[in-house]
Parts: structure tokens; C-alpha cells; sequence
């Protein structure tokens, strides 16, 4: 049963056609959904959670900082299963899904280190620290950069798909290789002498917050690889019927 | 093997490139002994054709079915480019193809049949542009394959050149291959045409 | 079977026929190196504490820029479409393609990098090391490399892009590799860190092969 | 409220600068990258349009 | 001029539309950077020593790599023998691709240089110095490069063999260049090592054109 | 401009590559309003000797004139490879060819002549093969050169193409210009004929 479920849904939202309709149907109300929560989120963070007793307020760079650094690992590993999908099946919407994914999660690794970097200054005194996290992160980035190169640089777009996919594929396996990788590397030089936050010993009063602002952000990434998944389904299907008929009605 | 088999089907294919249809719904039976001649004007669509039959090129419409599930085993493509290492002289270039296709024969012969006698072990940069050519196509003078492809073959290929490979394709045809090649020039005798044309496929038998 | 070998043959010639290939390399993982003491300090204790990432970035360096001709030219000269509708896989000519590689570039930096290290300041007792990470090291970066340039064959970039796509794929191997470096010179025992680079060449191994030749099937329009 | 006044909310206890140009910062990125997803798709519309107009003035051409 | 004038604009073009050329040796100038922390060491004092000399070293190898691919599209598609059998004398595009080039990949890279030496843990005095070296370096690596770069044109040998041929050329820049950057995070007068820098820049301008245009005669066969 | 005015001359021209000799003792006067035809095996040497003419290969013995101290300001010459690069689209590609050759017209309508209308702006990587070489042969369509060097203009070419091509030489010659062309298959008519043959150079006219 649930495989049977499984299986129509794949085929349905396989379906550049029947993607298009749906996300018209789930945009107008997550977009409002999406930064509602994140500004709920923020709001809350920035003005009422109670402030750190060691670093003050400049602990409040949490709120953008810890979902942007998350949603653009999930945004890898989503390029990394799209890519699976796109080479392996030759699924049209995981190729249109490899160029929708990337632009916003690469925003938000740079989001990471610029928040990460101005939130150093106050706490280590530099703004940047090859730090384990820090690095892997700059990495991640460099990691998006090469899939969005890549994408630019072939011109027919399934190509360009594909060899994307093929290296979000081989990217996935690196990051996590890379994670373990630098942190043992931290290990082996002790490098930053000042640690971040312990695992989760955050008051809930800043974890709740924090929560709310990621999930917003996280809705907000999905909003987007909605808008630019239709533009790219559009301009692939733009010989047929269906695209045809809504240009012209978009057009009265 | 039967004179008159079916060797390649193709059905309702067709193949878009930069927002301009090259073809579509082209459908056409090619049997054993047959050769085919692929015409159209410059853009026309013929290299890509020749790369969609092989399986070179993927993005397409329809079907293109071969006789074979293994068709690759019995086939014998020659693209564009010569495909030939300038590092390497003849020889070697050819043993190399033979390798890889698994095709036997004696190369030297090949290479002495299509004028390259006392060229074999010159590198391959140091030959000129009709000569490279020829070494690619000395692999028609080894073991007979079931299917030949072959993209302007002419191309800088000299006057006596020419006719001995006409003379060769012909040669195939009649043992029992199918030949599939394009050209601008030379309509041969006895060839079933297709012709590109602004986005149509006519066969011109 | 018949094929890799000869293909594995022709492979070796065309590297040999050109000794420039395999000289240079060579040259420039030498030049790198010696590049540093001018640009950073000639005094020895400094030297010795850079040397472990030093080496390896060079080595790193030398391996990349040299795969970036790995495809191109049987790519231009239609080499790559007669392989690619040939009637065997085409893992089998990539992987002969790869060890000729390796052999012919990998394996000379690795004879050679003890005399590097030595020029370096390194201790004697790490340059066994620097010589079993480096061999562990760089097959793994010839197959990790030959993907990227799988991917960008026919594109006609030059090495840039290929490094943009690399380079991040490259850490892992750099990372423990200078690391067992540095370790060795500073005494400790490294059989550790070996066998991660040992596990990470077995990964690439079994799958790297495959990953190059899907990407020399996307790069040909499929 | 963890401030007593909105001028101390601004100065965020003397980190106000960055605290503030992070913020500055991931808004701007976030909002760009938003503003680029939309006009990519309405310039789709527009160059499609375009398009379907030229093809039925064409068609009526002939 | 006017011929100088269609040739700088089209230059400009080709470079402009493939982005990746502008954007890559960017890229790679950045990574290898990145790539010396994780192999040396992340401590900040020893980050700081060594961080001249593995700016300066980054620097020459983006240059000396974006350079491969200089004259290499030009010849293979005949352009190059098109411009050598144009009424014009060969140093006016020659010029004009050079200068097209500096601006598109050299000027980027100065522009970040600063950015890049703070990540280094350089002081922040040391920042200006470091872009003002890699002003007056970075166009005399341009163009010393473009000399082996048409000496090698239509030898197919991918970058490596432009490495071996120029990088010996290029250690008097790397040396007053990185120098210049140390002795400036050390706090000490620097004006002397920049004259020097200029100096070397006015040489390579005057001479250098005219070596570049001698060297694609001679690649044609002259 | 005198009609027959001598254009070119050759003296005991001789060249050799690789240990062969591929011609020698070549003389010949080419004058304005000729049109001259280069003929010969694959390996022959023709491209060879066009090079030596236009300046891009120097090792030769004999001597080679042209009418005019500054000949390169009244030459056209298209090689082997067409001179087209990719990433620029065929206006682009041509605007250039014409400023650093000095020459005039408007490219816009030697697109036109050459079959290209509406591909001026697609990117010269997006054409096919004859559509490449048609950018270059484009520049014949402008402001006529007194020389014009041409190394297999008809490859790749289609056949109206051709007819057209034949058609624009000709008419270049009346006009007074002098062309030498390099082609394996059609020998023109009223055209001098230089056939290259084991070393030997013949004037067939
Ligand atoms: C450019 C610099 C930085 C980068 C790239 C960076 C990156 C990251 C990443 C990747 C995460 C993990 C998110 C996740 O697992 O979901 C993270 C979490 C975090 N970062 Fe940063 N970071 C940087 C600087 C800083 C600084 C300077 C601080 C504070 C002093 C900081 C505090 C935190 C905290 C508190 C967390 C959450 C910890 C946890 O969930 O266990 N970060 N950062
Ligand atoms: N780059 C080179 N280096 C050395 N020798 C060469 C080179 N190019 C050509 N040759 C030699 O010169 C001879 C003539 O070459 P050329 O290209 O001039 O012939 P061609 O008459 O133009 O032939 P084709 O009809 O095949 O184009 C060749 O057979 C080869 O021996
Ligand atoms: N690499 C490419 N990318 C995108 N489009 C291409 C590419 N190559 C060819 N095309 C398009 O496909 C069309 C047909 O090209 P193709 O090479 O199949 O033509 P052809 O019939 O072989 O022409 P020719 O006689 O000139 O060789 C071209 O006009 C061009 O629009
Ligand atoms: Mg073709
Ligand atoms: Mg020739």
C-alpha cells in the first residue's frame, strides 16, 4: 500500500506538468507561511530571548547563523539525491531540481561564513579561525560554486544536468568525508583555543527561537526552489501545449 | 544471415538542438546489404543523426532500434574527427581501434590498401589532413563489420581516393552489410537517400 | 581482458612518445617546492614545520594539472567516440587510461619526494612516510581527478575549471596526508592515519572508475 | 522584552555592529537571491510571450 | 589604434562570455589558499609567517594557469594565422590580449588579495602592501607567461609544460613580491622593494610584447 | 590596375618536410584576374605551399614575390581551419576578421550571402560544421582583396553552396583579383591548374 502510494506520488511529481500545478497551488499560501515564521522567528530571537550571560548579545547572530549553517549542508545533500535521481533514472524533474537547489543553499553558506565571521570578532577577537567548522563550511561552498560553474559552462541544459548531478554525487560523499576530516585535523593542532556553544546545553528560552527562525528559513529555501524549479519546467516545456496555453492566458 | 534483414528501425525519432527541431517524426526501415546516403544542407541535422544512431548523443524523441541487443559488438562508426592520436603513427592507431572494437584483420595491408605504404611509422602529426583521414579509414579494409556509419567520409580524401572507397562501400554492401553514411557531394548509384530539410526527413530511395 | 591490455599498451605509448608528459610533472612538483624557501624563509626549522603541507600541496597540484590534458586530446581527435561506441565498457580503456597515468605521473613524484622532504628539512625517520602517504595519496587523486576532468572534457576551459571542481574533493586525501606527514616528523605513529588513506584509496578505487566514465558519457551528449 | 529601550536594542550591549551587519548582510543575500528566482521566471514569461506573439503574427502572414 | 581598439573589444568579449574564465582563476587563487591552512597547520602565528609566501605562490600560479589557455583556442580554430596574416603588426592584438586578460583575471585577484591576507592572520598594516605588490607583479606575470604561453601554443602539452618553461622566469617577481609583504607585516619601510617590483614591470611591458609576438611566429613555423 | 599585371611570382621554389621532398624547382607567374588551382594527392604538399605563400611557414629555398611591398594589406587568405572562434557568434567573429584586416563592407550582408541569416547571434560553438566554415568564407562576400588564398574552401560545404562559392571566384577574377585555391574535386573551368606529383610541380594551366 504505501509503496503503491510511494509510486504515484514519484510518477505524479515526476510529471513536469502536474509539478507545475501543484507548486501553484502550495506557493500562495507557504510563501506567507515561510516568512512569517522566519520573521516570528528573528523577532523573537533579536528583541525578547533573554541574553547570554558569557558573550551578551552578540550571541543573537544565532538566530540567522545556526539555520543558514544547516540549511546549506540539507540543501547539499538534497543536490547529492537529486543528482542520484537525475543519473541513475534520468528523471527529468531531479535535473530541473539540480538547478533549482543550488543558487539558494550556496546564499546560504555564505550567509554562514559572513555571520560566523562577524560573530568571531566579538567572541575570539578575529573574525576568521580556521576552525573545523568554519573551514568545511568554506569548502561547502566552494563545493555549490563547482555544480553552479558547471551548470554554466554546458550549454545543452539536460547535459548540464547531468554532469551537475553526477558531481553533487561524488560532492555528498565528500562532505561528510571532509567533516570528519578537518575536525581531526583541529584534534591533531588544537587549533582555536575558544570553543562554541557545548551540545545542546542552550536554555530553551534561545532554543525555541532558534527553532521557529529555522524552520522559517528552511520554508523560505523551499519557496524558492519552487519559483526557480517552475522557470526552469517552463522553459524546458516550452513547446507544449500546457506551457503554450498558460503564456497566452498570462498574457490577457 | 538473410539477405534482406532488418538491421535498423527507427520510429517517429526526432531531435531538438538550441530551440531549433531537426527533425521529427522520422521513421525508416534499413535491411542488410542496403547503403544509405544522408543529405541536407549545412545544419541540416546529418552529424546528429549519425550520433543519435550510434548512441552518441541521447537526447532525442522516438525509438531507434538496432537488430541486435549487443549491436555495438557488430558495428563500425566513424565520426567527424578521424579519430586518430597524433602521437601515434598509423600502426598503432589502428591496432588500437582493432583492440577496442574487437575487429581483426592485418592492419599493414589496410594501411598499404589506402595509400599509406611507407607511412606506417610516421607520427600522426606529420601527416596531412587527407592522409589522417585515410588511417581511419584503413579500419574498412579489415574484418567486415554488419553495420557501417560513417560521417563525410570524402572529406579531404583525393580523386582516386574517393573512388576506392566508393568502390569499398559498394564491395560491403553486397556482402551483406548496411551502410549508413553522409555526404554533400557524390550521390552515389543505387543508394536510398534520406534527405534533411527544414525540419522534415524524406526518404528519396 | 584482451582490450585493458591493450589498451593499457597504447595508453603507455602515447605518454612515452611524448616523455614531456612525464618529465613534467616531475618539474613542477620540484619547481613548486623549491619555490617555497624564496618566497616564505630559507631557515631550516621553519621549513621543516611548513614541509609536510608543502609536499603535499605540491604533489596535489602536479597530479591535478597533469589530468587535465587526460581526456582533451582524445576528445578532439574523436578518440573518445570511437571508445565510447566500442563493444566493450568503457570502464575498461578508462581504467587502463588511469594506471598509465598514475605509473607514468604519479609514481616518479612518489620515488622522488624523500629527496624533496630531505631539501625540505624533514627528519629522516618521516620520510618514509612522506613516501607510503604519498603513494596511498596520489591514485587517489588520480581517479578523484580524472572525474572532474571527465566532466569538463570538450569544454575547452584550460585547468581552471577543473581545479574549481576538484580542489574541494581533494581535501580529504590532503588533509590526512600532510597530517601523516606531520605526524612522523614529529615522532608519532602513523599507521593510524595510513589506513585511513588506505580505506580512502579503496573507496575511490571501487567506485571512481565507474563515476569517470558516466562522466565521459554525459560530456559526449548523453 | 530583554531591552529596556530601543535605542539598547539598536546598540545590542555594545555589539550592535555585529550583530546588526550579520543581519544586514543574510537579508540582503536572502532578499537577492529571492528577487533573482523571480525575475528569472517572469523574464521566462515575458520571452515566451514575445515569442507566441511573433508566431501568430506569422501565421497570419502567410 | 583603431585596429588596437577591435581587438581590445573583442577580447574583452571572449573572456566576458565564458564567465568561468574570469570567475575560475578567482576561484583557484582563493582555494589553493584555503588549501595550506588544512595541510600546514591552522595556528595563527605560524599562518601569519608563512602567509606571503603562499599568497605570492597562489598569486603566480593563477596567473601562470590562466595562461594556458592564452593562444591555444586562437590557434586551434586558425584565428592565430588569421592575425599573423593580417596587415597589422601582430604586437597591436598581441597587446590587446594581454591587456584584456590583466584586467579580466589579474585585476580580480589583486582586488581580493586583501581579504584573503587577513584570513592569513596578516596584520592589517600589511594589507596595502600586499594588494599594492600584486598590482605591479601580477601584469608582469601576465605577460612574462604570455611568452611561454606562445611558445608552447600548438604543442598541446596542457599547462604543465608552460609551468616548466616559466616558472624559473617568474622567481625574481615572487621573490621582490613576497618580500615586499613580509617586510611590511614586520612593520619595515617597503618603498624600496616596490620600486624594485616596478622596475621589473617596466622591463616585461617594453620588451615583453615584442618577445610574445616572436614567439607565435616561430610557433607558425618561421 | 592593369588586367594582367603580374601578381605572383615563383623562382625554383622548393620545400621539404620531414625527409621528403615535396616540391621543388617550382616556378610560376600568377597574374591579376586568374584563377589558380592547386592540385595533388593526399600529402602532396598543397597546404604547404599555400602557407609559404601567405608568410606562415619560412623554411623554403627559391624565391617567392608578390607585386607589392605591403602584400598583406591586399590579401585575403583562409586556411585549413576556418578562423572562427566559438564563444563568438558569426557577426562577431566577422567584425573582427575585418578589423584586423583592414577591410570594409557590411557583415550583416555577406552573413546574408553565405546562408546564415538568423544565426548571426547564435554562438559559432551552436553551428554545424559547414555552418562554421561559411563564417569565415563570409569575408569573400565584402570588400574585394587583390589576393585571395584559399585552402579547400569547398569542405564541408553543401552543394548550393558550392555553385555559389564557384560563382563569387569567378566573379572576383573578372574583377580583376587573383585566386588560388587548393580542392581535390572540382577542377573549375578556364582555371591555370598547378598539379603537385612526387616531388614534382606541374603547370597543367
Ligand atoms: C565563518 C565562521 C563560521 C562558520 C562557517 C560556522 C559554521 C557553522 C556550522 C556549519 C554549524 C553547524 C550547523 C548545524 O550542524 O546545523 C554551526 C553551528 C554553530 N555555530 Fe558556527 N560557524 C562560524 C563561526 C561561529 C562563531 C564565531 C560562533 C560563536 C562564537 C559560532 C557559533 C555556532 C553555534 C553556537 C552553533 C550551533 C552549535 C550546535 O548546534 O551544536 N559559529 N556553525
Ligand atoms: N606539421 C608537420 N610536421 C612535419 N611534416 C608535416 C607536417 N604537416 C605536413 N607534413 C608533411 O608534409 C606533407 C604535405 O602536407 P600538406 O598538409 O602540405 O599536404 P596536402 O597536399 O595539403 O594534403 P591534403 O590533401 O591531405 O590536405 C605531409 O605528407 C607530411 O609528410
Ligand atoms: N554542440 C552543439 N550544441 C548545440 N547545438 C548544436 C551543436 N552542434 C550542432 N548544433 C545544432 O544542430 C544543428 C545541426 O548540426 P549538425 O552538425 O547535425 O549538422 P550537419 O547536418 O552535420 O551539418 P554539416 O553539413 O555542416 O556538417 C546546427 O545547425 C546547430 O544549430
Ligand atoms: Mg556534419
Ligand atoms: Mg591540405
Amino acid at each position: 500500500m504505501v509503496w503503491q502510494t510511494l509510486k504515484r506520488w514519484y510518477h505524479m511529481l515526476g510529471s513536469p506538468r502536474y509539478f507545475y500545478t501543484f507548486s501553484s497551488r502550495v506557493l500562495p499560501w507557504l510563501t506567507p507561511i515561510a516568512v512569517l515564521t522566519l520573521a516570528a522567528g528573528l523577532v523573537w530571537g533579536l528583541a525578547f530571548a533573554p541574553s547570554d550571560y558569557q558573550q551578551g548579545n552578540s550571541y543573537r547572530i544565532i538566530f540567522i547563523h545556526v539555520p543558514a549553517s544547516s540549511g546549506a549542508l540539507m540543501g547539499y545533500m538534497a543536490l547529492g539525491v537529486s543528482g542520484l535521481v537525475a543519473v541513475v533514472w534520468r528523471m527529468k524533474m531531479a535535473e530541473v531540481m539540480l538547478k533549482a537547489i543550488a543558487p539558494f543553499g550556496a546564499g546560504l553558506a555564505a550567509i554562514s561564513l559572513v555571520t560566523g565571521a562577524l560573530w568571531g570578532k566579538p567572541t575570539w577577537g578575529t573574525y576568521w579561525q580556521w576552525d573545523a567548522r568554519m573551514t568545511s563550511m568554506l569548502i561547502l561552498l566552494f563545493m555549490y560554486v563547482g555544480v553552479i560553474a558547471l551548470q554554466a559552462v554546458i550549454r545543452d541544459p539536460r547535459q548540464a544536468a547531468r554532469a551537475a548531478g553526477l558531481l553533487a554525487m561524488v560532492g555528498v560523499i565528500n562532505v561528510v568525508i571532509v567533516k570528519y576530516s578537518v575536525e581531526w585535523v583541529q584534534t591533531l593542532h588544537q587549533g582555536s583555543t575558544l570553543k562554541m556553544f557545548g551540545e545542546s546545553t542552550i536554555d530553551p528560552a534561545m532554543k525555541y527561537p532558534l527553532l521557529l527562525s529555522m524552520l522559517g528559513l528552511w520554508l523560505l529555501y523551499a519557496v524558492n526552489v519552487l519559483l526557480r524549479a517552475r522557470t526552469e519546467v517552463m522553459w524546458r516545456e516550452r513547446r507544449s501545449k500546457w506551457v503554450n496555453k498558460l503564456v497566452k492566458e498570462g498574457d490577457r | 544471415m538473410s539477405d534482406s534483414s532488418i538491421r535498423l528501425e527507427l520510429v517517429q525519432l526526432g531531435c531538438e538542438r538550441d530551440d531549433r527541431m531537426l527533425f521529427s517524426g522520422l521513421s525508416l526501415t534499413a535491411r542488410a546489404g542496403e547503403i544509405w546516403q544522408i543529405t541536407g544542407a549545412n545544419g541540416a541535422g546529418k552529424t546528429t543523426l549519425l550520433r543519435i544512431l550510434v548512441g552518441l548523443h541521447g537526447f532525442f524523441e522516438g525509438e531507434r532500434r538496432w537488430w541486435q541487443p549487443q549491436w555495438q559488438q557488430d558495428l563500425l562508426y566513424l565520426g567527424h574527427q578521424p579519430g586518430v592520436r597524433e602521437e601515434l603513427n598509423p600502426l598503432e592507431n589502428l591496432r588500437y581501434a582493432c583492440a577496442l572494437n574487437h575487429q581483426v584483420g592485418d592492419p599493414m595491408a589496410a594501411l598499404a590498401a589506402v595509400g599509406l605504404r611507407g607511412f606506417e611509422d610516421v607520427p600522426a602529426a606529420h601527416l596531412s589532413a587527407g592522409q589522417k583521414r585515410r588511417v581511419a579509414l584503413a579500419r574498412l579494409w579489415l574484418e567486415r563489420k554488419a553495420v557501417w556509419v560513417l560521417d563525410e567520409p570524402y572529406t579531404a580524401i583525393d580523386q582516386d581516393g574517393v573512388a576506392q572507397l566508393d568502390a569499398q562501400m559498394q564491395q560491403a554492401a553486397e556482402a551483406g552489410s548496411l551502410v549508413i553514411y553522409t555526404s554533400h557531394h557524390r550521390v552515389g548509384d543505387g543508394v536510398q537517400r534520406l534527405h534533411l530539410e527544414n525540419g522534415r526527413a524524406e526518404v528519396l530511395s | 581482458m584482451n582490450a585493458f591490455r591493450a589498451a593499457l599498451g597504447r595508453e603507455l605509448l602515447v605518454l612515452w612518445r611524448s616523455p614531456a608528459e612525464i618529465i613534467n610533472p616531475l618539474f613542477f612538483f620540484v619547481m613548486v617546492i623549491s619555490l617555497f624557501p624564496l618566497a616564505i624563509s630559507p631557515k631550516p626549522e621553519l621549513l621543516a614545520t611548513v614541509a609536510p603541507g608543502v609536499l603535499w600541496v605540491a604533489a596535489l597540484l602536479a597530479v591535478m594539472l597533469s589530468l587535465d590534458g587526460l581526456f582533451r586530446r582524445d576528445q578532439e581527435s574523436g578518440v573518445l567516440d570511437m571508445l565510447l561506441t566500442a563493444p566493450v565498457m568503457p570502464v575498461v580503456p578508462v581504467l587502463a587510461k588511469l594506471l598509465a597515468h598514475w605509473l607514468l605521473t604519479g609514481l616518479p613524484l612518489v620515488l622522488i619526494s624523500p629527496l624533496l622532504g630531505h631539501m625540505l628539512q624533514l627528519p629522516d625517520a618521516a620520510l618514509g612516510t612522506v613516501m607510503l602517504s604519498l603513494l596511498l595519496g596520489t591514485p587517489a587523486l588520480t581517479i578523484v581527478g580524472a572525474i572532474g576532468a571527465a566532466l569538463t572534457v570538450g569544454l575547452n576551459r584550460g585547468g581552471i575549471l577543473l581545479a574549481v571542481l576538484v580542489l574541494p574533493l581533494y581535501i580529504p586525501v590532503l588533509i590526512f596526508g600532510a597530517g601523516a606527514v606531520s605526524a612522523a616528523a614529529g615522532g608519532a605513529n602513523v599507521d593510524g592515519i595510513l589506513a585511513i588513506l588506505g580505506a580512502l584509496l579503496a573507496l575511490t578505487i571501487s567506485l571512481g572508475p565507474l563515476a569517470v566514465s558516466a562522466g565521459l558519457k554525459i560530456s559526449s551528449g548523453n | 522584552m530583554a531591552f529596556e529601550s530601543f535605542a539598547d536594542f539598536l546598540a545590542m550591549g555594545k555589539h550592535g555592529f555585529y550583530v546588526w551587519s550579520a543581519y544586514g548582510v543574510s537579508a540582503l543575500l536572502i532578499i537577492a537571491n529571492m528577487a533573482l528566482a523571480i525575475r528569472a521566471q517572469g523574464q521566462v514569461r515575458q520571452r515566451l510571450a514575445r515569442q507566441q506573439r511573433r508566431d501568430t503574427l506569422g501565421d497570419s502572414e502567410q
